[in-house]
């Protein structure tokens, strides 16, 4: 497939998949927190698309869209929704806690901030292996207010890490925007920069446009050390669940419109038809295809067993039971 | 008696304490956002001002230094993090720095400062969301620790816990939050340091930690069915520990069963029983027994998560084998709603 | 068998552990310093590459995570802290991730670390340097914790908590580390979970946490001397606890005293407590006896440290009074050092 | 007394009562760990005297000339050293928990940091009280490495808090030179500076120079929020204790030559000799003043009682024994 196809399958896959996730969420099947990407997935398919098979990305409380770009199996990534034992899990994680360790994508937990550290310590650890790894580190923009952001980065810098921190500047931590938690004005990518790093700022609506910027980054690191992306988005639903929340008062329908007039997947479609290298028709054809691989995943979810009552007790310690 | 549900009798009490007292102030992620920290902040920065109550950057640690250093200005945070795992982050500016401010400075300082800590529990929740470590801080002297049951004690508490002058940790079950109950009106206060027959009898002495009471009471009323008198012993305090109320429970019953929100392993569960043992030697009719959490981070599906946590069931099991009933228990009808929710109005994500 | 500190006993199980296993990396603020953390890593960078034994930024939270991230590829990095108390800023990244790390992937990863945490006593250390939060990290599951009381264990508890597939804290008392005793060569590994039974007795159990075994063994002595039998049991590890251990030693001897190195309120010693009331119920003949620091933070003075810690005397002194002997103790010299040092040749300032 | 005279005293005085202290330390009869600042005064004394009495400073484990510069008392310093009951804690605290509330010595305590956090709250909480006072806080090149620093600082300049970070760059970390903690090259102040408020560098070593830079810094401080302020200097003695230390190996005897040159006292002395403001005869008639005044500061000190033993208990709780 012609790359730039490639990176539009990605994203739609991304947005069906979480769309389904919304559409099925109210039947309570699945009982867990789920943070959906949904407007943001160009951001994440923008930076994996710039990295190789052997690099590896870890993220946080809202990684569908990382672990979806980055390769996570999708069977995998909803059984675990759904709390089965085939979740990439086991269904011990949940929404929150992803991982698909051949794909590369080493693990999401929700405590805001905490992976970046990791991150940095499994680049630190690679080169200790002597293996050529760039190690991406998807955070939020909330996520630069915690000391270990500021202990990681100086660490990475130190230590000259390949590392690639990946921000999601999406405005709001939650349902708190920028203004009461970061001083007016302030540019998270210069504050970044101030570490000793390069770091760019780009738009994360824009997945070609974030391709660009992440292989100057990607490379940067892999060869120089850690690099910093700044990448605008905007969140569409509500901060945890299926539905839009823009009525609730934190932020503006009319700003909620602006963003989703540059809806990362429409905006690129529209591109690559005007490029002819996509129509309705195909179109139609990629998307149907992809609904079927959802309905099939789906329905592996819903049809996989709950872990055994004896998975309750293992796996807390190596040789347990 | 209105009623309200343990959220709203917590707001309630942050309004009228922020009314009675201008020193005190409201922080924490989302405190005047439009959900309000589960409902419990909800219209109080409108109504107290911004300057006192006040959203914060995701900083948990440098925020609590930021509260402890407000009361050098007589100033009287209360901090709220909307789980205790987020807390962890704060750890040293709770342990090391607060629960020792008056000590190291020979008493002539104090860090008069509330820190709510909500434990989560249910729909999920996972490994990360759910812990509820008040063992940790009710090791440590110097703090304070409660964690009320029902509304009206959450209230109470609160109250009192705000005007006090040591740094007290607020453990607020997520689950009690959305208990509705008989609160009184008005600045109502619970002592610190007293726990509340939440139930009389002679057989046996239930203690519940938290949200563990509740569990407590429903366990009770099985017991009944059966001819067996149950104490409730709602804890309330975890530091100071309400020891007479404990060892008064236990000489009158001669039996124990304690159950906690957390591990049982170096928790409150065991404080209990080793006090008991201490104190009241010889008291004990029956080994006491501990149920907890089981010994395992808390895993998201709820086909596991449900069998983390001691429910009435076992409770009344525990309760059964110490009386010495050795049949099986009366058959009953299966729960009504999913075991990962308090009751049915309760349709996550959180 | 020759002669080691307890220092110098670790120093010989991180070479011997670095020089074995490619993987292993020791880090921590101080490491490659010429104090090499109180003796403990003097060498090591020299010897086995500054890539592998390494200083680090201020910066304990941070740096825990990179330890944990860094296991992802394969490493298996042994972090110090000079205190346990500076660990505090890292508890999210232990008890949150690096506990749970195994779990909540449901077993695809694991985190075989080691956080050795030393624990400070004497000479004015104060509130914030002396604090032993070990039953903090007991009470969570996924962590290991042990806390060697002498040489040959700290030795062969540590190559094995670093050869151990999951995180373990290990509790290094400043007191252990200048001790000497005898310390087998090589390769030598102590077993994670199992108790060690110091001095073998009958009349009373004298449980040991850590340096209170030295005080316990002293204690034995005193007992000794009016002819009672005590056993003494050094836990050594505090998770997996050696129950087995703890009550096979209470059957014999029918009665606890329980010594710890941080308070008793929810502490280690409330879970001994515990697990003999519940699993050995009527197995006492006499109340048990817990003592671990005063109920305060420990100050700096040592007019007033010195009564902060449990001494022999007063372990013995709760041991007579566990076996019944009421008359006064035989009077002992007065200790000829010091009581904030744990040997002369010990002159602060650290 | 003239300004500058005054100045010279305040760093006089500091040294004479820390050159006591080593030389006494020895004794064993002060049995606390000690952090000397002998050779950093002039960041202590030149900041402080920026400052107005209601003005408030915290610090950290190296406290004795922050404490003493801002007008703690001697007596009660000394006794705490030697753990009487007299001390400015009681005894319970050492020498790493100094305090004069009515100096305006808001407290110091030795977790690297941690302080940090409190000076903001302290500044924010002043505010709220509608008390017009500038916090200072005292912090070394390690402490900013700290995840409590960018936290801080963070809410600092969101709020235009009226703090001034005051930072003694000595350029170690007890026995940690700052290449293995910060990357080569970066700039604390202009690190500082990304936060979003002026960061200026300064000679630790110039109590005048210092003075005329906080002067600066502290009117920014009281009218438009936090301030930074790196003063180089360098720590003469061991990081910890009375002696000297540069053969043990992790830094040149030639390094603390150079240094010691820049003596921040007899520099200033010699300044002042030369503009006819002091000459031998006042300065040994000062340090004779001085040293008679630390003589009763000692005995008062040595004659103190230790604490009661039902002390040990006290304080915990407010209002218990
Ligand atoms: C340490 C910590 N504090 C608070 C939370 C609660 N929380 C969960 S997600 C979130 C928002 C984080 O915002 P951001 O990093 O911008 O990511 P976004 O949700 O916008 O993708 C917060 C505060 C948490 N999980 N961890
Ligand atoms: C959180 C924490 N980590 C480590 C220590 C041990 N420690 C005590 S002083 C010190 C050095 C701090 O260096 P710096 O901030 O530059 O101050 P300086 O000693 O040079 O004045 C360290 C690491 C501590 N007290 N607290
Ligand atoms: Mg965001
Ligand atoms: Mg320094």
């Amino acid at each position: 497939m012609n790359a730039r196809l490639g990176l539009y399958r990605s994203l739609l896959r991304a947005r069906l998949v979480e769309e389904r996730i919304a559409e099925l969420y109210p039947a309570q099947e699945m009982r867990c927190p789920v943070h959906l990407s949904i407007g943001q997935e160009a951001a994440a398919v923008g930076v994996c698309a710039a990295l190789r098979p052997g690099d590896w990305a870890l993220s946080g409380h809202r990684s569908h869209g990382h672990y979806l770009a980055k390769g996570g199996d999708l069977k995998a990534m909803l059984a675990e929704l759904y709390g089965k034992a085939t979740g990439c899990c086991g269904g011990k994680g949940g929404s929150m806690h992803f991982i698909d360790r051949k794909a590369g994508f080493m693990g999401a937990t929700p405590i805001v901030g905490s992976t970046i550290a990791m991150a940095v310590g499994a680049a630190f650890g690679s080169r200790l292996k002597g293996e050529k790894r760039v190690v991406v580190s998807f955070l939020g923009d909330a996520a630069v207010e915690e000391g270990v952001f500021h202990e990681a980065a100086n660490f990475a810098v130190l230590k000259k890490l390949p590392v690639l921190f990946a921000c999601e500047n999406n405005l709001y931590s939650v349902y708190s925007p920028l203004s009461v938690r970061q001083p007016k004005g302030r540019s998270i990518a210069k504050q970044a920069a101030s570490y000793g790093m390069p770091a760019w700022t780009g738009d994360g609506n824009d997945a070609e446009k974030t391709l660009a910027l992440a292989k100057k980054a990607v490379a940067w690191a892999r060869t120089r050390g850690p690099a910093f992306l700044e990448l605008s988005t905007y969140r569409w639903r509500e901060h945890c669940g299926p539905n839009y929340d823009n009525h609730i008062g934190y932020r503006t329908e009319a700003e909620f419109k602006a963003w989703k007039k540059r809806d990362p997947v429409a905006s690129f479609k529209a591109r690559l038809v005007k490029a002819k290298l996509l129509d309705e028709g195909r179109d139609a054809a990629l998307r149907a295809e992809l609904a079927a691989e959802i309905d099939a995943a789906v329905a592996f979810a819903r049809e996989s067993p709950y872990p055994e009552p004896k998975a309750l007790l293992s796996d807390v310690y190596a040789g347990a039971a | 008696m209105r009623q309200l549900t343990g959220a709203e009798a917590i707001r309630e009490a942050l309004d009228l304490c922020l009314a009675k007292d201008p020193s005190v102030v409201l922080m924490g992620l989302g405190v005047p956002d439009p959900k309000g920290v589960f409902g419990t902040t909800l219209g109080l920065q409108k109504k107290h001002g911004a300057d006192r109550v006040f959203d914060m950057p995701t900083a948990e640690n440098g925020m609590t230094g930021v509260a402890l250093g407000a009361t050098l200005a007589g100033i009287r945070p209360v901090m709220v993090h909307q789980r205790l795992d987020f807390a962890l982050l704060a750890v040293e500016q709770i342990v090391n720095q607060a629960a020792k401010w008056r000590y190291m400075f020979g008493g002539q300082m104090g860090a008069p400062m509330v820190v709510r800590l909500v434990v989560g529990r249910g729909w999920g929740q996972g490994t990360q969301h759910a812990q509820s470590l008040h063992a940790w801080f009710a090791h440590v002297p110097g703090l304070k620790v409660v964690a009320p049951a029902r509304p009206a004690d959450a209230k109470g508490l609160l109250i009192s816990a705000i005007e006090d002058d040591d740094p007290v940790v607020f453990i607020e079950h997520r689950w009690m939050q959305v208990l509705k109950d008989e609160v009184p009106e008005g600045l109502t206060r619970e002592p610190l340091g007293k726990a509340r027959v939440a139930r009389a009898g002679t057989d046996v002495t239930l203690v519940g930690v938290s949200y563990m009471t509740v569990e407590c009471l429903r366990a009770a009323d099985y017991l009944a069915e059966e001819g067996v008198s149950a104490e409730v012993l709602d804890l309330r305090s975890l530091r100071p520990l309400d020891e007479d109320a404990i060892l008064a429970s236990v000489r009158k019953t001669g039996r124990l069963v304690v159950a906690d929100t957390s591990w049982a392993f170096c928790g409150v569960s065991a404080e209990v029983c080793a006090l008991v043992a201490e104190k009241a030697h010889g008291a004990l009719k029956a080994a006491p027994r501990r149920l907890g959490t089981a010994d395992c981070p808390v895993p998201s599906t709820p086909a596991l998560a449900n069998l983390a946590y001691p429910r009435a069931e076992q409770i009344a099991a525990a309760a059964r084998a110490s009386v010495g009933l050795t049949g099986p228990a009366p058959r009953r009808a299966a729960p009504v709603i999913p075991l990962d929710v308090p009751d049915t109005s309760f349709t996550g994500p959180f």
